[in-house]
């Protein structure tokens, strides 16, 4: 790889042995995939910052790191494993409370930003079109590229903190124009509603593209935010898209032509196949848990469920996940007392995917409007999962069953 | 099979070292698998379930899984429990970054079946090489 | 004008005397300037909500408003008059305060979501590419049409209100394709560095371009969020520009071609353009005030500035303006002390050039990084001003003067 | 000029009335020139600084400034001491959204230099016209 002279110098370990081997890892990781050169980074949104998945191993890392580096870029945190203010109330574990405030605090040490979302583009980290970046967390990554049309691979924990140190990452994958185009054409042929309808295309769309790039066409009523938001989810957890474009919509996508060619022969998704993928997740009868907020509920989903249990009282728990910000502008506009007064629960910080645990609740049922929370749902924690939109969880926290 | 083999690879973490190979055809993912403070394979029906990985030179196809299992490689060699050196089939990201940040010594691009657990491995990280001595001419 | 259904039902008054009103303003706007339908919106910005520019006659308009209507689309709200929180601390006139927080009100009773701040990009209002949104506030129009690529006129606080009570606004002017080219083609042959420099080019540009779209060529290194925030402040405010193209940069702009044609001969934007517009902003000598966050800071920019005043003590005032949700997090990073220990203010939801007022203060002089403010202090405040990048505006504070 | 004029312009909003014309050929800026509760124009050097819109056709060439225009017409009205009728050259979104929502009959694309103050205006604002009985016939 052709390195500048200011990456040489980090190479040769002139800003320390954590500099250095973060540049190590970069050059080495530039070299298996082909790239020559180091790309500057605008930013980074870092996975990997839940204890859970960090692990003691990763806190030993972060907190070896933290003693003779600080971030050359601004890094936003991911979703952690617990509320960082309410977790003793939501009955999460000490002992793992207090080791994610640990690695939450040697992240900070190197000047991470504490948004601890899935959604930091709604939390002031927004990447520009055409810009560099180095994300994880796969939603937001597909999010990042595809919607916005920033560029970026899909780092894990490691090498996302390693491009913070450093500010660069090695260029190649979705950094480079040859590797956005897609490679898998889908023909929607339906009329897509609601968030839980994207989720379901989403779900079909990872299934069959895998880790490549899926070409949406078909579409015909300009999704929304949130539908983008709930179709980057299912795609990048029922499969690994970083990628995908919606033809007509996306900034990459003007036409079919532009993204894949006239080549491709569609996979159709139509009711059939919407059906299909709803058969997966249709559990019928109690349903103990409802999760709304994977990723993250924006301001306008949180008034949406406001309105929606405002004067109920709520049979089955609920948890509306969101970052802290988000929530305090709806706790000024009411929404959280409506939440918490028909006995749902706001959760910060963290989510049902990454949190410390689960179990000490006992649910054996969950209802989402979310692809990827009904896709871990079961492996995570034995919750059986039904997937539904919006109002019909809000049903069913109402009447604590669901489809009897 | 009773017969000195010099496999050559990638160079993929410079260094050299020798040891006994710990061999699997399974890809294994650090993340949950291995008990840090051991480095006793732990995770259950794995092909090397009970073994430990310290002192050993480590030959697997790929890693998988969660990426913070590069973490886990750091943490076990900082805990003494570590493998020596890797030899990987095609090296993936999270065990390069694993390697680098706990200095190990590692190569990819190795046909490894052609070492069986037990065989004895000079790896030459630094040109590519691992030579093999099989437990057989050990014995 | 064709109208829908839906919309007929509103324009007949079967929502109300105030949705009723709302539709009618829209359709002969729509008539006055040859739209043939409505076009749906997806969210609105809405100026005018600060009680200095409202007045008595804003606040009961709206809230009449606000007997009978509520928003049909989510609708945020502009820097107000007042820090919402910390009005007294900071000494605006109770009777102000008072007024504004009415105003406030009546625009929540609605359903606005009460960002208070001309960023709702950096506070969870993203516009999508592509999209129709009704946006007030200059610099923010400029910023979604240019930088996102979603489209909107410059609405002002009436039209914002209507547009966000029937979800609509008529098809003209920036929302079609064949009005968004360039008109004026400027080519920079410096290196732009800071967002001054930003703010040059765009007060260049804005005197240059009046109320058309700029196209701007020549610039190498990829401008940040930042640096596009404070050249499209400076372009609406020096000029009255909605939309403008950074060739190789902003979504629309890929190539030259694209936006404006081969035809148009260039303005040059080089050193002594840049030192001439500098020269109308060059006091020297004592400095009673120094002002940043116009546009409002983002969490980098606040970083940026705790990093160069911690440890000091400041002569000069200092006013960081933001946001609330912005400032939170900066709390909980540690750099709203490091500000505050130095003798600056964080000041939320306003900005000197919205607020109440600041004669009361005192104050003569002005440094500032902004474009935009540079170009209103003397005008509303009788300041007169300096505009310096954000290190000299720190140093300048921290000496009390400037350039002597 | 003591002759009856009828004036051919386009409806802006609809409606009948009469009275007595106030005219400028500066462009208003509603905001912050005129005082809401008396209906004066407050506006130093303003062409008619000092005249009161209360119960007049107020005939301009168009309306600038600040958007809050809008709301100062509807105040205007509400309190009594607005206009009764809007004359312009050329309609402009400020005063267009405040003779809307305050319900006051406007024309526009009419030639205003054919009317002057104190001139007799017959508005009909939903067939465009304004008919212009001079000052000078009405003495
Ligand atoms: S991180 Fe976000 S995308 Fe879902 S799994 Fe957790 S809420
Ligand atoms: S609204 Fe914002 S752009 Fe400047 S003038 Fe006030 S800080």
């Amino acid at each position: 790889m052709r390195l500048t002279a200011e990456e040489q110098k980090m190479l040769d370990g002139a800003y320390g042995e954590t500099v250095k081997r973060s540049m190590k890892v970069l050059v080495a990781l530039g070299e298996i995939y082909g790239a020559d050169h180091m790309i500057e980074i605008k930013n980074v949104h870092s996975p990997g910052v839940s204890y859970r998945v960090a692990g003691n191993a990763g806190l030993g890392y972060v907190e070896d790191a933290s003693k003779d580096a600080t971030f050359r870029v601004p890094l936003t945190l991911n979703t952690i494993g617990i509320d960082a203010q309410d977790w003793e109330k939501i009955g999460f574990p000490e002992e793992f409370a207090r080791k994610q405030l640990e690695l939450s605090e040697a992240y900070e040490r190197m000047g991470a930003i504490p948004t601890n979302s899935c959604t930091p583009y709604l939390n002031g980290n927004l990447p520009m079109f055409g810009e560099h970046v180095a994300w994880g967390e796969s939603s937001a990554v597909a999010f990042v590229n595809s919607v916005i049309g920033a560029r970026t691979n899909r780092e894990g924990g490691p090498t996302a903190l390693a491009a913070a140190i450093t500010g660069r990452v090695p260029a190649y994958g979705y950094h480079l124009d040859e590797n956005r185009k897609g490679t898998h054409l889908i023909r929607v042929e339906m009329e897509l509603k609601t968030d839980k309808d994207f989720a379901v295309l989403g779900y079909f769309g990872g299934k069959l593209a895998g880790k490549d790039v899926p070409v949406i066409e078909g579409i015909t009523r300009r999704p929304t935010l949130e539908n983008f938001k709930a179709l980057g989810a299912a795609l990048a957890s029922a499969g690994a898209v970083a990628l995908y474009h919606v033809v007509g919509f996306t900034p990459e996508a003007p036409t079919r032509q532009a993204v894949i060619g006239d080549d491709v022969e569609p996979v159709i998704f139509d009711q059939a196949a919407y059906d299909k993928v709803c058969a997966k997740f249709s559990l019928k009868g109690n349903v103990d848990f409802v999760v709304l907020g994977c990723p993250h509920v924006s301001i306008v989903e949180f008034e949406e469920i406001a309105n929606l249990v405002r004067g109920k009282k709520l049979k089955s728990a609920l948890w509306v996940c969101t970052s802290r910000m988000v929530r305090d502008l709806a706790d000024r506009m009411g929404f959280v007392k409506d939440i918490e007064d028909a006995g749902g629960e706001i959760v910060c910080d963290t989510c049902p995917v990454l949190c410390a645990t689960l179990t000490q609740r006992g649910y054996k049922t969950v209802a989402t409007n979310s692809g990827k929370m009904a896709h871990y749902a079961p492996g995570l924690w034995k919750l059986q999962p039904v997937l539904l939109n919006t109002w019909e969880c809000i049903q069913t926290a109402i009447d604590g069953k669901w489809g009897e | 099979m009773s017969q000195e083999k010099l496999l050559q690879g990638r160079c993929i973490v410079e260094g050299q070292v020798e040891g006994e190979a710990l061999v699997t055809n399974d890809a294994i993912s650090f993340m949950g698998t291995i008990d840090p403070k051991t480095g006793y394979v732990i995770e259950r029906k794995h092909e090397i379930e009970g073994a430990c990985l310290k002192g050993k030179i480590l030959v697997f196809p790929m890693s998988k899984g969660s990426t913070g299992g590069s973490y886990m490689l750091y943490d076990l060699v900082k805990n003494g429990v570590g493998p020596l050196g890797i030899v990987n089939r095609e090296a993936e990201s999270i065990v390069v970054i694993g390697a680098i940040v706990s200095g190990l010594p590692m190569v990819d691009r190795i046909d490894i079946s052609q070492i069986q657990t037990g065989d004895y491995i000079y790896l030459n990280a630094t040109e590519g090489t691992a030579r093999v001595v099989p437990k057989a001419m050990r014995a």
